[in-house]
């Protein structure tokens, strides 16, 4: 093929998307339509996946100490958790520390017992990566100066499960929301080709080949894609980022929970939607054509 | 240039449309094709360029056989074939401009020569002036003119024609019969189906008539036959 | 029956294709509108079942005023006249019967009526053995009596035939013309453009020639003109 | 309009299902996706949304009873609570049994201040409505021997104003979802009739009235959101009531939470997909078949 019928092809390409009025404003919303939607689960979903990592991430072994232990052996069992291998975070609570944080929940008259505190001196301990916190409460349980360690097994157990399952049903709902946009988006493309095949066939009566009719189809197909891309991204991007001011500070301030930051997050999704729109436009265009070259 | 031997076409639907038709063209040969309608003249003439393919027998075109052909290869024979549709086929969305270059953009022409030749063919038809007009805004005989303009454009050895003055009056199918003499007498090879008997009569030229699929009649210099 | 005058029609594109058209047709005329192509047949016949509408001008068709006509009436209209258009107009997801049957449908006759007057006038057209093909599995003059068929099949009183044997060969266009003279022997009025000669100066009624819009010559059994 | 018209108008619309073989299947397969979609989401939002209640349900308000108040005092006391206003359920616990509920979550050591309690005897009173919660704790905290209300205010207004926003959000993203799934499907049954824009000028160069046009378009809509429908009720039906038997036993087991059963359930949003299907169908032929029959 010559390099000035590769020209020819773009802007043929261009002209039928002006000349198919109607088919490409109906394709274009198709894909508009269907972005929008991918691109607003996509966001909530990623964000609901980092709330769940928030969530593991704050998963804690309760470390005892035993009540014999004094300041010194205190300090040495802290140096030694904090030196114990998938640790990340050791937070030290004296028993009178403790006291306090039961009373606030339980009632005042808990202060009572400050003379006699029935509690221990307590490490908070987090693990580097949330599925080592079993292995990490292990290795601490054979510390001298321990005299028990709470992992929360079934709770932790749990939790993992429930994320685990969550997760997967995000992933396969996301999935299932790709695999639909991609077809309700190459069906759309599809039909208004379907309506052109006519003008194929004669084409290839004229002595068209095969990749001199497709070329400016899947070109036209791209554009469709961009343009359905637009609106999308443009969306998407102002929302999120306006809820992300809206919401983000008071998240923030529990410490635990935040949302995805706009900047490689947005990004990212954008990139996705205009991927989705191209992928789909040229290969709906490509299979779409195919049908009615057998002329 | 044409050899058939033996060409039989049955439809999906069961009509036999060609019945054994054996036939032979030489290159520079200008043929009527004559017969009552649905006699099978459009059929003899598809399988020439290949809009349809024969059921059995051999097609032959300019050293190519058409029942071996491969799907690629279509193209190229197509391009050698200038083809005036019975039912014109003009692309609905390019204007008659494009509808004609469009011929020779498959062939990978350059622009400038694409616009000299796509206007001196318009002027030929008398069409040159509604060049940007596309074809839901011209009358029938001009979309027929515009589509025997596509035919010859790209100057191909042989020009088909499917009733290129059906919907046209005496006087313009008299300038288009000159345009198909002047290019016959530079070699070009003419098959035309027609059932405009004062034109065979008066141009006379083999006629090949055609009834129930089969050739009843192949004479050169013949008349269209058929007297009420 | 048809009264126009000075119609005038302007297509968005800038071309005017009736300049100033005064006629008057009365009931029972047989009526064959001549002239070279592009010079305005279609559009003057167009107007009269409202495709087109005039750019200003009166047409009375049967004392409706089709400039004045309501949107919800021009169906009605269109009941009373039978077209054959110059491009068939056959409905292609419907069989030839039911693209027949369909002129009968809208007028809602019952089932057995249309049954009988559908293979009634297949017949006339000799087609009655395609009425279950589709119109892409016929030939172009099959397709074009289809139309014809269609166009008589609810007993109109004008029939408007847009060269309704451009693509018949001369046999069946004779047996065509056939139909066309007993249905206006009974008193239908039948308005044909056309560009066969041969028909115009053999079976003499009242030739309109158009030319560039306007009515040139307006004949009494006259004759088609246009020497060459 | 005659009846035998009518007839003949559905016979039609049949006939042009079956003739439009690609048209239709791809209107078919648009509806079929989108309603799968709608479906699922569905299902899903509207038991978080049941779960949600169910969390909301589960409120309680913590009334302790004075120190000094005997087992008679105690009875009277829960006599008037369960007659207060806004009360649903009472539960009693004494004070022995709240220790033991408190060692079990802190620690066997809390077992050794059995003969020193200083916890009290409690209510667990759940609101019949749960925004009634506050007012009724308020009025419970009027009624004689009672030592102190603890409504868990600040959580119970987080919680609240928690699930209202996601509740809402919810909302927001089913109503979108369906104003897509509406427009997906309309612009889909709209390109396949525009496809079929020459029939219409045709049909109404012979003489049809445009209600006979309409008609059978709209009958055809009809049959294609009945058709599209039938494999989402199907799938969405066998999927919700296999993973209704799989998990409902284990979150039963809460006491807490329950899926939504599958009865009335999986009538209702059958009944959704159905009538989306139809209505959309309808309309979306109603409306396409408008554009073309100004002829
Ligand atoms: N695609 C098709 N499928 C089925 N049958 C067909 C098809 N095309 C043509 N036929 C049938 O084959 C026969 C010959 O058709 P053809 O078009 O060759 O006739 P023709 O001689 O060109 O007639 P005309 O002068 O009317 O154009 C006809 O009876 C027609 O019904
Ligand atoms: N829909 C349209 N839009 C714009 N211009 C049109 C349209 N239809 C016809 N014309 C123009 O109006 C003029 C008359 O056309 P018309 O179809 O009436 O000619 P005609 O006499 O029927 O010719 P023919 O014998 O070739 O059928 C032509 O020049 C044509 O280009
Ligand atoms: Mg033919
Ligand atoms: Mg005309």
């Amino acid at each position: 093929m010559k390099f000035r019928t590769m020209g020819r092809h773009v802007k043929e390409s261009f002209r039928s998307i002006g000349r198919n009025g109607w088919m490409t404003f109906a394709s274009v919303s198709a894909v508009t339509v269907t972005l929008l939607l991918v691109g607003v689960f996509v966001a909530i979903m990623m964000n609901l996946n980092k709330l769940a990592d928030d969530l593991e991430n704050n998963v804690e072994v309760k470390v005892y100490a035993e009540l014999i232990a004094d300041e010194e052996q205190l300090a040495t069992l802290e140096e030694e958790i904090s030196t114990t291998l998938g640790v990340q975070e050791v937070v030290y609570s004296s028993k009178e520390q403790e006291l306090v944080k039961l009373a606030e929940t339980m009632g005042q008259e808990f202060q009572l017992y400050e003379q006699d505190n029935p509690l221990f001196n307590t490490f908070y301990v987090k693990a580097a990566t949330p599925k080592e916190t079993l292995a990490v409460a292990a290795r601490i349980a054979k510390l001298d100066s321990v005299e028990r360690v709470e992992d929360g097994r079934a709770q932790v157990q749990k939790l993992f499960s429930v994320l685990d399952v969550s997760r997967n049903i995000g992933l396969v709902l996301i999935l299932g929301l790709l695999f639909t946009a991609m077809f309700l988006i190459s069906n759309t493309i599809r039909i208004t080709i379907v309506a052109r095949r006519r003008d194929i066939e004669i084409m290839k009566l004229v002595g068209a080949t095969n990749w001199f009719i497709r070329i400016p189809f899947i070109f036209e197909g791209m554009w469709l894609g961009i343009m359905g891309a637009i609106l999308p991204i443009t969306l998407v991007s102002i929302a999120y980022y306006n809820l992300f001011n809206l919401f983000n500070v008071e998240l923030a301030s529990t410490g635990i929970y935040s949302l995805l930051t706009p900047m490689p997050f947005l990004l990212q999704i954008n990139a996705l939607l205009l991927a989705m729109g191209i992928v789909i436009g040229v290969w709906g265009s490509f299979m779409s054509v195919r049908k009615f070259l057998k002329v | 240039m044409i050899q058939m031997k033996d060409v039989y076409k049955k439809y999906p639907n069961g009509i036999v449309a060609a019945n054994g038709i054996t036939v032979d063209i030489k290159q520079g040969e200008f043929v009527y094709v004559v017969g009552p309608s649905g006699a099978g003249k459009s059929t003899f003439i598809k399988m020439m360029y290949r809009e349809e393919k024969p059921t059995s027998g051999d097609i032959i075109i300019n050293g190519m056989n058409l029942a071996k052909i491969k799907a690629k290869k279509v193209p190229l024979l197509r391009r050698q074939i200038g083809v005036v549709f019975q039912d014109f086929k003009l692309l609905p969305r390019m204007n008659v401009y494009e509808n004609v270059a469009f011929a020779l953009e498959v062939i990978e022409e350059s622009p400038k020569v694409i616009r000299k030749r796509v206007m001196e063919v318009l002027d030929l038809v008398g069409l040159k002036h509604k060049a940007r007009m596309f074809p839901t805004e011209l009358s029938g005989g001009e979309q027929q003119r515009i589509s025997i303009a596509r035919s010859i454009v790209n100057r191909p050895k042989l020009v088909i024609a499917d009733e290129p003055t059906g919907n046209l009056d005496p006087d313009t199918s008299w300038e288009i019969m000159n345009i198909f003499q002047e290019i016959n007498s530079r070699g070009t090879t003419i098959i035309m189906a027609t059932h405009n008997k004062e034109i065979v009569n008066t141009l006379k030229h083999r006629v090949i008539a055609v009834e129930g699929g089969m050739i009843a009649r192949d004479e050169a210099e013949g008349d269209y036959g058929y007297e009420i």
